[in-house]
């Protein structure tokens, strides 16, 4: 019980937040609202057995990657960053719209039709489901490599970001 | 929990190749604590030499087939003619990038550690064994070309191109994890050879979710590629990113996208292939079609060459959507033969180009006969080529996907490829006429062929009239890019 | 417990959100915070399918994901500040110099 | 010696493509060896092509000649060989190649100013890829060649062309191409059935000929070649482009264009659609030949309205080559035989109209005929030459254009009054146009001053129209020596493919690889089939369209690789063996090809 209330308000902030990005003007206050995001999926997370996802998300998400993004619309603020008032693509927007409401149509029909054929691990979640420990203990055998690969990955994006803004070579 | 923490020699085989190129690109940016003349000057030898060493585990593994990680990666013929074809691919790109980046006033020794980067996650992708390696390896690829694409930092369309390049290519990956998500669900496991097993065995193959991740797979993988209706960013970012690396990902990320396809396809969803087949048959002719007949109306070279490289898309997609042995062969053929054509037709942008990315303009190739008659050659064999007129590589590769497609019984899609190859000979065509069929413009100089570049413009064209005429090996050798079926 | 299937609807409104946004928006920092967005509604998807599943595997792609995305912000939001410092504007409609 | 011989037609094959290649390698500027050299290589292939015709054995049907080396292997099967020989039907058109070659390059000694190093290199690389098409022997081969030669072709027009060049030479491609990639899907997809038939991948040519076919399939396929070659005859209403390609090649590309691609058509319609699609041949029949009536017919009153020598001439040929198409579709010997008669006269005669027409051009730069009048009285020996060039287009008797057009005639009349008499009337629609050309160029009063004192034919020219001139004389008057008694063999062995009636075609000699020999047993109807010489693997793959029965009447085991069904597996007519003979009885079997019984 506690689970579904839960879910649904936080799954109704959690959207409501995610069409306040979409919609709002000022990029600050669309930032803002996708760490309201964030926030909730947080705690969804931890709802779902996941601690240490959850964990992660607070800190690397809400925490590191938001600042960023604000940070960078601080920055650029000063001359004005905001969207042009015109709008040059009205249809183009419509028809996105349209194009959302299908995909979001299909998929739901999808999930519903599909989810009672889902796969399932069967048994009780054991205690230590998501914990730190047993996500890390995975992280560190058989995803071993690509734990490895996300460190390249992390290099490249260090050095593309030092390419593409230091001023003077 | 029985797997050790160290990863042993066997496994590092199996990603040997990728490994090597990925150390070649650190030792790069290690140089750089040199002084910079020193550094830069070394950076595309470097460069050079780690795609050679690459080529030593793939001659060790062979074609065998082998698995690492807890099945992460797996290398196996196809796996490894993949790799070979971007280590090539590689090889030309310094080959003609060397006087670009110094033309162009990009000349850091950053710029040969992103393309080693690059290949290092196109090379992974081509292994990827898991789901997750297809989505880390994809990333790697991408944020790598996006960096390249932007590498002109103070060209407004170089940035653009990196921006709209940027914000296109993570919209894909988003699509694709999201499919990844469902799959997840929907098979239980994110292996290929566990997705496999699960549609195989369980009723997880009429499972709209999983049907639905399939389809977000292949969108996402769909715009690496650039398939049509996913194509859009194409033209764009490659008129506006810098010309070397545009070639570079032109051939570069559509080979690494199209191995992913085939064996995200092939072995994980194998067994589901008559729900789409159908649908790669209808990508496979929009892609053609809008390829073709988009680049007859274009009036610069990128551009065209743009939506040449969508065409060609196309055509590699009739190979993938046969489904067959033979498709996935003619796929690797395929991509070898339009590294060379291609490759060699920009290297003939970059010499023909001047500083500040001018003269991409087709009516600034007027005469370009007369100004250089061997690059003006060795485009004509390059534009016969992407035509598909024999006798060179392109007409053989065009022959083999055609070939793959009728054993599959694909009538219809072959005529389209037949039919929209006719629209093309128009547009190639084009770019001769201007070459030796017009008169230069009374202030145009002649060119100079300049080292490296002129040694890549001759092996290009040198290979791509070899696989017109001799075929023989790269066929038998394609022939062995077998998919290991879990 | 709540079933599995509206943890995927909820991420399948959250994931429609966003492409909406991508589509919709033309202010690129908006677009990107759209893909975050999507990439977000799949890690709840991924979580919610691994308690489905009894299998860890969604959470550590989870966390995989978070890395990418880190990687890809910083990457991406470089490019933009390069372009916002040779020019004043970051409207992707302004730019004129190619076309869309 | 022994390699000269042994290799003798790769040689000639791969001689000019070798001097092109040395030619493109030199440094630009050193003109007059281009021309030797470029000259002296055709002379010498011409002299080397000779032998194949010395040493032609008449009454042998299969290919002569032959070489072969596997080239590709395809599907883990050594499915693409390099392999040529000539005929009875090819080895008259490597002639006209290796002879006209030479003559276009020495009648553009003076003509061609710029960029020579690429015109001739051009040329010597184009007479490969002809020579190619006509001796190729495997389907890919032949395709190769018959693409390939279109690159130099393109870039002769292009580069030397007069000022419209490049929508006459871009037309030209897209037209041949057009066409030329629906066979390639054709060809690919009759690769496909033959393997599904016998397991054999090949594109061995007579190895597909046995390839039994469906009758939708046969009619698509048929309909797939039959458009590349029609739009390369060309066939009313695809010709539009040749008039341009015509008018804008230069003298020697217009020569080579009208000499011998336009043939590479109606050989190809022998060679290929005739014998691998008999069944779809005869049906379409009336089809082709009331285009090619219309053609003859057509072009005669075009050519009669023009202005423009060149585009006479060029429209000329779309009625010339409406003979020949006419001929080769009455199934006849004498049809056939009398169109490749006139392939051969309409190259020589044709080309040598080109080059009347450039060495005038050359004169006046004009190529208006209300420019000329009274030439005559200046250029008596180009006058003469002139005439008989004229007339041997005509057909007058004596010259090798008459011998053609009555064979075609006398083997429409086999078939059709009404094409006899259709075809007849073209003939005298020549007459009218080119006897009135020669009549307002030749003769009258000079009008014109400027055609008063043009210097006669040089001592270079003479030597370009002589050995053409002699050649039409040679086949005018002695045809029989030397021409039909070499093409009988082949000429009757492919009437016989057609008809269906003996499914043993000669096979390339020790090619134990080569399994299929054609049964063509399609549509309703009685047949009977020699069996005589059928070695039992060929008997039993030739048989697949119905495998069963070929093994009950010969007693053997059924093909490892049962045919399809639809493939005339299905039901299993009566069948008697009588000797060597083999009678089917299709009467009552359902079958969905149409048939040519007879």
């Amino acid at each position: 019980m506690g689970e579904l209330i839960a879910f649904v308000v936080l799954g109704a902030i959690a959207v409501a937040a995610g069409i306040a990005v979409v919609v709002v003007r000022n990029p600050v206050h669309s930032a803002l609202f996708l760490v309201v995001n964030f926030f909730c999926l947080a705690v969804l997370f931890l709802v779902l057995s996941a601690e240490f996802v959850a964990a992660l998300q607070v800190l690397v998400y809400a925490g590191a990657i938001m600042v960023l993004f604000l940070f960078v619309i601080m920055l650029l603020n000063v001359a004005g960053v905001f969207e042009s008032q015109r709008d040059p693509l009205r249809s183009q927007r419509g028809l996105a719209v349209c194009l959302g409401l299908g995909l979001l149509a299909e998929v739901l029909a999808i999930a519903v039709s599909g989810a009672a054929r889902l796969p399932s691990g069967g048994g009780t979640l054991p205690q230590d489901f998501g914990s730190p420990t047993l996500v890390g203990l995975l992280l560190y055998s058989q995803y071993v490599f690509p734990f490895e690969a996300v460190s390249v990955l992390l290099l490249i994006a260090m050095v593309g970001v030092v390419v593409l803004t230091k001023r003077s070579v | 929990m029985n797997h050790s923490f160290v990863p042993k020699a066997a496994d590092m085989l199996v990603v040997g190749p990728e490994t090597i190129v990925a150390a070649a690109a650190m030792l790069i940016l290690l140089a750089e604590l040199m002084p910079a003349r020193i550094s830069k000057a070394a950076a595309p030898w470097i460069a050079a030499l780690g795609l050679l060493a690459s080529f030593i585990p793939m001659t060790t593994t062979g074609i065998s087939v082998r698995t690492g990680f807890s099945g992460m990666v797996v290398t196996d013929g196809f796996a490894v003619l993949m790799k070979a074809v971007l280590a090539v691919t590689g090889l030309l790109t310094i080959g003609f990038s060397t006087h670009y980046i110094k033309r162009e006033d990009l000349d850091r020794a950053e710029y040969y550690a992103l393309v080693l980067f690059a290949i290092s996650g196109m090379m992974l992708m081509a292994s990827s064994a898991n789901l997750i390696m297809v989505f880390l390896s994809l990333e790697i690829l991408s944020i790598s070309l996006y960096v390249l694409s932007g590498f002109a930092r103070t060209q407004p369309r170089s940035q653009e191109a990196s921006l709209k390049y940027f914000l296109l290519g993570s919209f894909a990956s988003a699509f694709l994890l999201y499919g990844i998500a469902l799959v997840y669900g929907g098979a239980g496991t994110i292996s290929l050879a566990g997705i496999a097993n699960a549609i195989a065995s369980e009723g997880a193959a009429r499972n709209p979710v999983l049907l639905a991740g399939a389809g977000l797979i292949a969108v996402g993988l769909g715009f690496k590629v650039a398939a049509v209706p996913f194509q859009m960013w194409t033209p764009d970012v490659y008129e506006g990113a810098p010309s070397s690396v545009t070639a570079f990902m032109s051939v570069g990320a559509k080979a690494a996208g199209f191995a992913a396809l085939a064996r995200v396809f092939l072995t994980a969803f194998g067994d589901i292939k008559v729900d789409w087949m159908p649908a790669l048959w209808a990508v496979a002719a929009l892609t053609m079609i809008v390829g073709n007949v988009v680049a007859v109306a274009q009036t610069d070279i990128k551009r065209m060459l743009a939506y040449s490289s969508i065409a060609h898309a196309g055509y590699i997609l009739v190979g993938l959507a046969a489904a067959n042995q033979a498709g996935v062969s003619a796929l690797v053929f395929y991509l070898a033969a339009y590294l060379f054509m291609n490759l060699g037709a920009w290297a003939v942008v970059i010499l023909a180009g001047r500083r500040g990315e001018a003269g991409t303009e087709i009516d600034s190739y007027n005469g370009l006969f007369w100004r250089n008659p061997g690059a003006a050659a060795a485009m004509g064999v390059f534009m016969f080529a992407l035509a598909g007129l024999p006798p060179t590589g392109g007409f053989m590769a065009k022959f083999y996907v055609f070939s793959a497609a009728l054993q599959a019984n694909m009538v219809g899609l072959v005529v389209i490829g037949a039919l929209t190859s006719l629209v093309s000979v128009y547009y190639y065509a084009r770019v001769t006429v201007v070459m030796f069929m017009r008169d230069p413009e009374p202030d145009a100089a002649p060119i100079s062929t300049r080292g490296l570049l002129g040694v890549t413009l001759a092996v290009t064209a040198a290979a791509t009239i070899y696989l017109g005429v001799l075929p023989g090996q790269l066929f038998q050798l394609a022939g062995l890019a077998q998919i290991a079926r879990p | 417990m709540v079933p599995t299937a509206h943890y995927v609807i909820l991420s399948a409104l959250l994931f429609t959100t966003g492409v909406v946004g991508v589509l919709v928006r033309r202010n690129p920092i908006i677009m990107f915070m759209s893909i975050e967005l999507m990439l977000n509604s799949a890690n709840l998807a991924f979580v919610a399918f691994a308690r489905h599943l009894r299998s860890l595997d969604g959470q550590v792609f989870v966390f995989i994901v978070m890395a990418v995305a880190a990687a890809e912000v910083a990457v991406g939001l470089a490019i933009i500040v390069a372009i916002f410092r040779t020019r004043a504007t970051i409207d992707v409609d302004e730019l004129n110099v190619m076309k869309w | 010696m022994q390699t000269l011989t042994e290799h003798i037609l790769s040689i000639v094959i791969f001689l000019p493509l070798a001097a092109g290649a040395i030619i493109l390698l030199a440094p630009p500027g050193a003109n007059r060896f281009f021309k030797w050299f470029s000259f002296v290589t055709g002379v010498v292939v011409f002299g080397l092509s000779l032998p194949l015709y010395t040493g032609f054995r008449s009454g042998i049907a299969g290919p002569q000649f032959v070489e072969q080396a596997p080239w590709i292997s395809l599907f883990g099967q050594q499915a693409i060989w390099y392999r040529v020989g000539v005929d009875g039907i090819s080895l008259f058109l490597v002639l006209l190649t290796t002879f006209l070659t030479p003559v276009a390059i020495l009648s553009s000694w003076n003509a061609i100013t710029t960029r020579q190093r690429e015109f001739y290199a051009s040329l010597l690389i184009l007479e490969t890829g002809m020579i190619g098409v006509f001796a190729a022997l495997d389907m890919f081969l032949f395709y190769i060649f018959w693409e390939a030669m279109l690159i130099p072709m393109y870039f002769l027009i292009g580069m030397w062309g007069g000022p419209n060049r490049v929508y006459a030479t871009i037309k030209f491609i897209l037209f041949t191409m057009f066409g030329s990639l629906l066979m390639l899907v054709a060809i690919i997809a009759l690769f496909f059935v033959h393997h599904r038939a016998t397991g054999v991948y090949t594109f061995d040519l007579f190895s597909l000929y046995g390839t039994p076919l469906t009758g939708r399939a046969e009619f698509l396929m048929f309909g797939a070649f039959a458009l590349a070659f029609a739009i390369k005859v060309p066939l009313w209403p695809l010709h539009t482009w040749l008039p341009d390609a015509h008018v804008e090649a230069p003298t020697a590309g217009s020569v080579i264009l009208a000499g011998v691609l336009l043939k590479m058509g109606t050989y190809g319609f022998l060679r290929f659609c005739l014998p691998l699609f008999p069944s779809a041949s005869a049906a379409l029949v009336p089809v082709i030949a009331a285009l090619a009536i219309i053609g003859i017919i057509y072009g005669a009153l075009v050519a009669y309205a023009q202005q423009d020598i060149k585009r006479l001439v060029a429209y000329s040929s779309v009625a010339h080559l409406g003979f020949v198409t006419l001929g080769i579709f009455t199934f006849s010997i004498e049809g056939i035989e009398g169109g490749i008669v006139q392939m051969v006269s309409h190259g020589l005669s044709t080309g040598a109209l080109f080059l009347i027409v450039g060495m005038i051009y050359e004169r006046r730069h004009t190529r208006d005929m209300s420019q000329f009048g009274g030439i005559w009285k200046a250029m008596p020996v180009f006058g003469a030459f002139f005439l008989i060039v004229t007339l041997a287009s005509i057909g007058l008797p004596g010259l090798s254009g008459f011998v053609g057009e009555f064979l075609v005639i006398v083997g429409a009349y086999k078939v059709s009054a009404v094409y006899a008499a259709l075809a007849a009337s073209g003939v005298v629609l020549a007459a009218v146009y080119m006897l009135w050309l020669y009549q307002r160029m030749m003769q009258g009063p000079v009008e014109n001053p400027e055609n008063a004192d043009l210097p006669d034919l040089s001592f270079r020219e003479i030597v370009v129209l002589l050995p053409v001139v002699a050649l039409i004389f040679l086949i005018g008057v002695f045809p029989r020596a030397t021409m039909l008694r070499q093409m009988d063999a082949s000429v009757r062995q492919t009437i016989e493919l057609v008809e269906g009636r003996n499914g043993l075609p000669s096979r390339v000699a020790e090619s134990p690889e080569l399994p299929v020999g054609r049964l063509g047993c399609r549509g309703t109807g009685a047949w009977d089939m020699d069996v005589r010489g059928a070695r039992p693997r060929t008997w039993m793959s030739g048989a697949i369209g119905f495998g069963a029965v070929g093994s009950q009447a010969i007693g053997m085991q059924p093909h490892p690789n049962p045919p399809l069904k639809g493939e005339g597996a299905s039901p299993n007519p009566p069948v008697k063996v009588d000797g060597d003979r083999l009678l089917l009885d299709f009467t009552s079997a359902s079958h969905d090809a149409v048939g040519n019984v007879r």
